[in-house]
């Protein structure tokens, strides 16, 4: 049975790293902001998704997974709220 | 083992790298973005050590609180493009010779170390039960070395003070010139109205767990100031004129508090600092939540700046 | 060894008076502010009188374990013969500071909290405590916490003016001092590192001459020096001193600059004996006999008054750093004699150089400029002012009587007897070269040809009476009797040799 | 090699890099940053040398990391002032030279 969970983590967590990386080449090969925003809100909700629910099998309580799990909804609420922010800001540069 | 220090070798690599990054960046915008992502880093190798007391307050102040401010700076600064260039090339030739000779030294002492480890954490398990806390950095803050601990609230106290005294005769009474951006529906707001109650339950719970576990004042203050400015910035509570009693009540009340304790000890427990023995963590878990309370407000203040408008009657 | 002795909360005292001060300040508000000073200078005072009391009498140190926790794991304080000789001369330069500021700073009752007021006595209270946590501190992390302190409270001093050139020179001085600051913490660590303790007593007994000691001990010293301003880290002094408000000025120059060097003698006499090295204590001679060369003639070049004094500070600096070579691996009688020359030219210029900023303050004052070349008959109008000058300038050239004669003539005793005459060359062209800038100012103001000058506004007589006070404390060091001092020599069982 | 003298050498390299900083950046914000990776070396030697202390079943010495918590608030609030001494002198003058021309062979000493 561990040894399932374990090869679980594995793949999961290597699935988000592998979002991450390609998130990081976007935000640095994408050619404008609001593209490159795409590419970092992407790396965060996925990646960082991935991860957590990797990670959710190897702790030992409920606490710890429900700590882990709001760790993701907060980034993920706060991520968006400031992707936001920014595309805004940059449309308003644009149109200015 | 190897796995990690193949990691430990990729993380010092990397924070050495975006450290001479942040030094030698031509502009002074990139330094300072890459400064924040330093900090981040800087946490990270914190755990690496076994500290997680400290990456939590690296995060939360080295990366977090300090970056913010200096890029307040910068956009007041409104500094473009590249600025001033670097010293002559001889200085810099003999600075760095110099900086190097510092560094080679220090790190001889590390790889080559005279003496067996030295340690106090023994004494320090040995002695941390009569405290009634678990965590033993704690311990060490606010039992065996609170004298440090209480001085360096006056520390912080003192520098808002020197904030708030570049500020010229007239508006001494004033509003800090935090940049609000008040605008009704806008995402912001929406995000200050939602952020901050999860925001304020995390501080309770870093200070509450700080005496068993990683976490304390310092940090929980750090998220609880950080929500406050998101609150001010977008425009949902005023930003307040520094000699509002409430405001100045609750800067004071953390420090007062930790000293009305310690002046206290003196009599019920024969010294100045000394807990008695069976209320020992109650006493502990008051003081860290009145400091949570004061440093919150002190570093929210330090980074509104200071008073740049006068005060509408 | 390290347990708590009768009076020992004294030193607690010392610390935290000045603190609860502030602490009520900020509750209450600034139009408190007059009379929470009214009760805190004579409290704090009157503590650092029982302290200097105690150890006077008992001739015994005073020690007190915060919380009960012994070193290595808790923090000690301990006071000595050179702590209580700080600080009651702090207590006295601090209480005449207050008065002589009373007025400039004074809160108006019915009006709104103002600026100044509030800032300005709330540094002198954090400064009071800072540099007691200093005088005090027996731990090196303690001190490091005590030395921000410091920091941080004399910075926002010198720009307290708020003009561009106080803000530059106020940034300038932080950015040394936090340099500073940092050197001394890496030293602190290796410290730590190598011995686990940073109790000055435990590591005393522990440091061997080996390369971590050593080389915490260089960037402790080198850091120190930053902040002590010694020559050649001595460019932020000047403009930092002589923009701050006069009162500032005076307690920046004659007892915040001290501070460090206290914690430079302490690191070399006290937590590290068995490093003394006397190479090390010759390069720290010479460069302070270069503080006192360069310090003296820049100060000859200056135009204004208020920078001519804080110049004179850079070389007045470099007197105490003969403390080393001449107390270090020298023979009895003339190691102590050294000692006590070295520690009562600290005094005596606390004393002299405060008089002296205070007279320069209330010059500017009544005239409304400092500029030397138009000093011209100022004698005349403000003679008292122009006598308290004269005096305070007596004792840093070292004419007797005055503690400056006194100090300086047992270094040199010592300098010769021990055969370094060299360094008695260099007191005594610095004491002609004090003489210069002294007289140059002296005769601008009592020349007889000049107009009797037009006066902007007029000085209380009460200031000037606390200047002239001060410079007489400077002249009656003057009357210690030319031998080791007993009271410096408190607490300190390895530089033997002493009468008791 | 291990953790502590990785983690050593790099705390050694970034005191290195913060005092060339400090020396030959002219600009006062920069100035600042180098200050701040000067202070995180320093820090990290704390670290290392608590991490080197590992005892009584403690990762580390608690001694020395509660000294760097201390630290780090005593490091941020020095930020704090300088920032705004730099923001007000700039208010004031409009420009933030610091005028360091002669200020700098003296800070070569300081290391």
């Amino acid at each position: 049975m561990n040894i399932v969970l374990d090869i679980f983590t594995i793949a999961a967590v290597s699935a988000g790293a592998f979002v991450f990386m390609a998130g990081t080449v976007g935000l640095l090969r994408f050619p404008d902001e609001l593209t490159r925003l795409h590419a970092l809100t992407k790396a965060d909700n996925l990646g960082l998704g991935l991860i957590v629910f990797g990670l959710l099998p190897q702790m030992d309580n409920m606490f710890a997974a429900l700590k882990l799990i709001s760790v993701w909804l907060l980034v993920q609420f706060s991520g968006a709220m400031v992707t936001q922010l920014i595309a805004r800001t940059i449309r308003r540069g644009m149109n200015a | 083992m190897t796995m990690d220090i193949v990691f430990d070798i990729g993380l010092v690599a990397l924070l050495i790298s975006i450290a001479v990054w942040s030094i030698v960046a031509r502009d002074a915008f990139s330094a300072i973005m890459i400064f924040m992502v330093y900090g981040l880093l800087l946490s990270l190798a914190w755990v690496r050590l076994a500290a997680v007391d400290i990456a939590l307050t690296e995060a939360a102040i080295g990366a977090g609180v300090t970056g913010m401010l200096l890029l307040n700076a910068l956009a007041r600064l409104r500094m473009t493009g590249s600025d001033a260039a670097p010293a002559a090339l001889p200085l810099r030739i003999a600075a760095g010779v110099l900086c190097m000779l510092v560094s080679a030294a220090l790190s001889a002492l590390v790889l080559f170390p005279s003496g067996e480890p030295t340690t106090l954490a023994p004494a320090v398990m040995a002695r941390l039960g009569e405290s009634g806390l678990e965590n033993p950095v704690a311990g060490v803050l606010f039992v065996f070395r609170s004298l440090d601990t209480l001085l360096e609230k006056v520390v912080l106290l003192l520098a808002l003070l020197a904030v708030w005294s570049l500020a010229p005769d007239g508006l001494w009474g004033g509003i800090p010139g935090l940049r609000v951006f008040a605008e009704k529906k806008s995402v912001l707001v929406f995000l200050a109205q939602t952020l901050p109650p999860i925001g304020i339950m995390v501080a309770i719970y870093m200070c509450w767990v700080g005496a068993s576990e990683p976490g304390g004042a310092f940090q929980g203050g750090a998220v609880l100031a950080a929500m406050w400015i998101l609150v001010m910035v977008a425009g949902l509570r005023k930003v307040p004129s520094i000699d509002s009693q409430s405001v100045r009540l609750a800067m004071a009340v953390g420090p007062v508090v930790f000293l009305a304790i310690g002046i206290a000890g003196i009599f019920v427990a024969n010294s100045f600092l000394a807990y008695p023995s069976d209320y020992a963590k109650p006493l502990i878990v008051v003081i860290e939540a009145t400091l949570t309370l004061s440093i919150g407000v002190t570093l929210g203040l330090l980074a509104a700046g200071p008073p740049e408008k006068v005060q509408q009657p | 060894m390290a347990s708590t002795t009768p009076g020992g909360l004294l030193l607690v005292m010392a610390i935290i008076i000045p603190v609860v001060g502030i602490l009520i300040q900020f509750m209450l508000g600034g139009r408190f502010v007059n009379r929470i000073v009214f009760v805190v200078l004579p409290a704090s005072f009157a503590v650092s009188v029982s302290i200097f009391a105690m150890i006077w009498s008992s001739g015994e140190p005073l020690v007190y374990v915060v919380g009960g926790w012994d070193p290595p794991l808790g923090i000690a304080l301990r006071a000595d013969g050179i702590s209580a000789a700080m600080i009651l001369t702090t207590a006295i330069v601090i209480c005449a500071t207050g008065i002589f500021a009373r007025q400039e700073f004074s809160q108006p009752d019915d009006a709104p909290e103002a600026r100044a007021p509030f800032v300005f006595w709330a540094l002198l209270l954090a400064i009071w405590s800072a540099l007691n946590a200093i005088f005090l501190g027996a731990d090196l992390f303690n001190l490091y916490v005590a030395l921000e302190l410091l920091t941080f409270a004399a910075v926002p001093l010198v720009c307290l003016k708020g003009s561009e050139a106080t803000f530059k020179a106020a940034l300038r001085y932080l950015l040394f001092a936090l340099l500073g600051s940092m050197l001394y913490l890496l030293g602190t660590a290796m410290l730590y590192g190598g011995y686990g303790t940073l109790d000055i007593a435990l590591l005393s007994k522990q440091v061997r001459p080996e390369p971590v000691a050593w080389v915490a001990a260089c960037l402790m010293t080198m850091g120190l020096l930053a902040k002590t301003a010694l020559f050649p880290l001595h460019l932020w002094l000047p403009p930092a001193h002589a923009g701050a408000p006069a009162a500032g000025s005076a307690v920046l120059s004659a007892l915040v600059v001290k501070g460090s060097f206290f914690l430079i003698a302490r690191l070399w006499f006290d937590a590290m004996p068995g490093l003394r090295d006397p190479a090390a204590a010759q390069l720290l001679a010479i460069m302070g006999s270069a503080a006192i060369l360069f310090g003296s003639v820049l100060a000859l070049r200056q135009q204004r008054l208020k920078l001519l004094v804080a110049y004179s500070t850079v070389a007045q600096i470099g007197y105490l750093f003969f403390l080393f070579p001449l107390v270090i691996g020298a023979a009895e009688p003339w190691s102590g004699l050294a000692w006590t020359g070295g520690w009562l030219q600290l005094l005596s210029h606390a004393f002299a150089k405060a008089a002296m900023f205070m007279a320069a303050g209330l010059i500017a004052e009544a005239l409304g400029h400092d500029r030397i070349a138009d000093l011209g008959g100022v004698g005349r109008v403000l003679p008292l002012t122009l006598v308290t000058f004269g005096l305070a300038g007596l004792s840093l050239m070292g004419v007797p009587p005055s503690g400056g004669f006194t100090a300086k003539w047992m270094l040199l005793l010592a300098s010769i007897m021990e055969g370094q005459w060299w360094w008695s060359l260099v007191m005594l062209a610095g004491g002609l070269l004090a003489g210069g800038y002294v007289f140059m100012v002296l005769g601008k103001a009592f020349s007889a040809a000049a107009e009797k000058p037009a006066i902007a506004m007029p000085v209380a007589r009460s200031r000037e009476v606390i200047a002239l006070a001060l410079a007489l404390c400077a002249i009656s060091l003057g009357f210690v009797p030319l031998q080791p001092s007993e009271l410096l020599q408190i607490g300190r069982p390895e530089i033997p040799g002493v009468v008791r | 090699m291990n953790v502590v003298m990785l983690f050593g050498i790099c705390a050694a390299v970034l005191v290195g890099l913060g005092l060339f900083g400090l020396i030959v950046r002219p600009h006062p914000l920069r100035k600042i940053l180098a200050l701040n990776v000067l202070s995180s070396g320093v820090f990290l030697l704390f670290g290392v040398i608590a991490r080197r202390g590992t005892a009584a079943g403690l990762g580390g010495d608690p001694v020395p990391q509660a000294m760097v918590i201390t630290g780090i608030v005593v490091a941020f609030s020095s930020t704090a002032m300088a920032v705004a001494l730099v923001l007000r002198l700039f208010k004031e003058s409009g420009a933030v030279t610091l005028d360091v021309a002669e200020a700098e062979p003296a800070k070569r000493d300081g290391g």
